[in-house]
């Protein structure tokens, strides 16, 4: 099969995909013709096709998926006049510590906070399937250790942890202040 | 002295309190803040370690360097005031309240040294260790937030999928057919007379070629067009036995006018006069 | 609005779009700027666009949307491969039959099987373009000649009937058994 018509399958595949999709993955549709490394060159040549329009291929932690541009929301967003939910604080902050600590407990979350963590905060996040249980930390009463799932990443266009904003380095001054 | 933030960002969220019906967006600008105005904050702070960054950030004060009197006054008015208006107090500001006190008392005290090198520790450090976690776990909730998310700032692409319009034949391999032939075979009890090799097959495709050939013709056609040098010397031989036996089956006839005149070929036709001529 | 920038949008919806959209409802995006006869006119063009596309736009009865084209449904299947269908036994001993002793009529089918041949089985074969009708017995009835096509030897990867397994081995056996 030659190249253009490869991608074209490719193509038709990610569009119609409800979720990303790996080299290895897309591979199967040619019969193992094709190896992962030249599926995975195609896909950034199609990347780099779609780039003027106003969906984008972009890759995540799970795969390959489209999405549209972030400059088409204002228009978007009329379609739909129904306002996503707000994410409240308690919920960032929970979520931001088992982003950036992870794997944590729901004590080391409540130790960070300074205060308990409210049980609905948790289930909404593993509902919306961000976090999970990944282990138990083997101190009494062995609590469950949570960390963040590939679908926070995918949903964050992130293909990796490392890839989340940098914390503020508040500590930068600490040194500084001790001497005095 | 910097102030990296100047209000609870809550602004982001929620107003922060209600004042008869209007929305209060900003906290009060002031360093002492009045017991009441607190009051109407209680749901704007996400617990102890927040107020206390809250009022520190406001006072100006370097998070490093905590004057604990003022913070501690300030702290133990705040939960004064929500004592007086009956307000479930949290649990964690007393404990908080508490450890506040605890660290002014020790720091009332003559510091005493652990060894030659080792400074005593400061009864702040883990106090401040703690706001220094809590800030920056804040702000990457804020950050969190700010970035785009889908079915929020984007939106998957699916494209609809009508599986209806392809339809997935099954699949046949020759080995079908033979475990099939030989399962009528079996039933059927088919004696051994029953011998069907490659040659008879080949003569059974040409007879197929040969009348969809007199069919696209029209029915009628010159012998001598019907074979093709190319088959080659097997393939003339079993072409001319498929039309031997088309003949015998009665499927096609031959005519000829008279003798070294064309011969023709053509598919028999219907009516029942050749048959009884030849009974 | 350029016509350029706003079939961008309409592409950008369409896309993410989970339900047909009616030219009224993609007007909204646009604060009515547009009147419904332009999106329509702009949804005209976007078909055109991408009609060498692995992905045609489709007017439905309740809008538009972006579908997968028909062609590339085989390779999408093997992603998620389901159950392969499976012929009968009578579909398969018929073919058997017309494949070794054709041309046949259904009265030899019916002869050599032994049970009457069901319409839907000949039918199914023809439709698949396996076998067809390339004469008639002159005998009282005139019953149509099967043989098989050139489809069924491409489809099984023969070049000619002779090409099929011989069934001398039967004959053996069954001479061996005589024997006995």
């Amino acid at each position: 099969m030659e190249a253009s018509q490869v991608k074209k399958v490719l193509e038709a595949a990610l569009l119609a995909a409800h979720e990303p999709m790996t080299p290895l993955e897309l591979r199967k549709m040619f019969d193992k013709e094709l190896s992962t490394d030249v599926v995975r060159k195609l896909l950034d040549e199609l990347r780099d096709d779609w780039a003027a329009r106003p969906v984008e291929l972009i890759q995540l932690a799970s795969g390959w998926r489209f999405r549209t541009r972030a400059e088409y929301l204002p228009y978007l967003e009329r379609l739909n006049p129904e306002k996503p939910p707000k994410y409240s604080r308690a919920m960032l902050e929970t979520l931001a510590i088992i982003a950036y600590r992870q794997p944590v407990t729901r004590g080391d979350i409540e130790e960070i906070r300074g205060v308990a963590v409210n049980t609905n905060v948790v289930k909404t996040l593993e509902e919306r399937g961000w976090i999970d249980v990944v282990g138990h930390r083997e101190t009494p009463g062995r609590p469950a250790l949570f960390a963040t799932t590939k679908q926070f990443l995918d949903d964050l266009g992130l293909r990796s942890v490392s890839e989340l904003p940098p914390l503020e380095q508040i500590s930068q001054t600490l040194e500084l202040n001790y001497e005095n | 002295m910097e102030v990296l933030i100047d209000v609870p960002q809550t602004e982001l969220f929620t107003p922060v309190a209600r004042i008869y019906g209007a929305a209060m967006e900003h906290l009060p600008q002031d360093l002492y803040i009045p017991p009441d105005a607190l009051e109407i904050m209680l749901d704007a702070f996400e617990g102890p370690l927040d107020l206390l960054l809250y009022l520190i950030r406001k006072a100006n004060v370097d998070i490093l360097d905590i004057p604990m009197a003022p913070l501690t006054r300030q702290y133990l008015d705040y939960i004064d005031s929500m004592q007086a208006s009956n307000l479930e107090l949290a649990a964690e500001y007393l404990v908080m309240a508490a450890m506040l006190i605890e660290i002014k008392s020790r720091m009332l005290l003559p510091r005493t040294k652990v060894g030659a090198d080792d400074e005593a520790e400061d009864p702040r450090a883990e106090l401040v260790r703690r706001l220094m976690e809590y800030e920056q776990i804040k702000l990457a909730g804020q950050k969190l937030n700010a970035m785009p998310q889908a079915e929020r700032e984007f939106f998957w692409v699916e494209t609809l999928v009508e599986k209806s319009l392809y339809i997935r034949h099954p699949d046949v391999s020759v080995a079908d057919l033979k475990d099939a032939w030989e399962g009528i075979f079996r039933q059927a009890r088919l004696n051994k007379n029953h011998k069907i090799g490659r040659e008879e097959l080949s003569v059974r495709e040409h007879m197929g070629i040969i009348l969809r050939l007199l069919q696209e013709r029209g029915g009628f056609v010159q012998f001598e067009t019907m074979f093709d040098p190319e088959m080659g010397a097997p393939g003339l031989v079993v072409h001319f036995l498929a039309m031997l036996e088309l003949a015998r089956e009665k499927l096609v006839e031959f005519t000829q006018t008279e003798a070294f005149q064309p011969i023709y070929v053509r598919v028999h036709q219907g009516g029942s006069e050749p048959s009884q001529e030849s009974a």
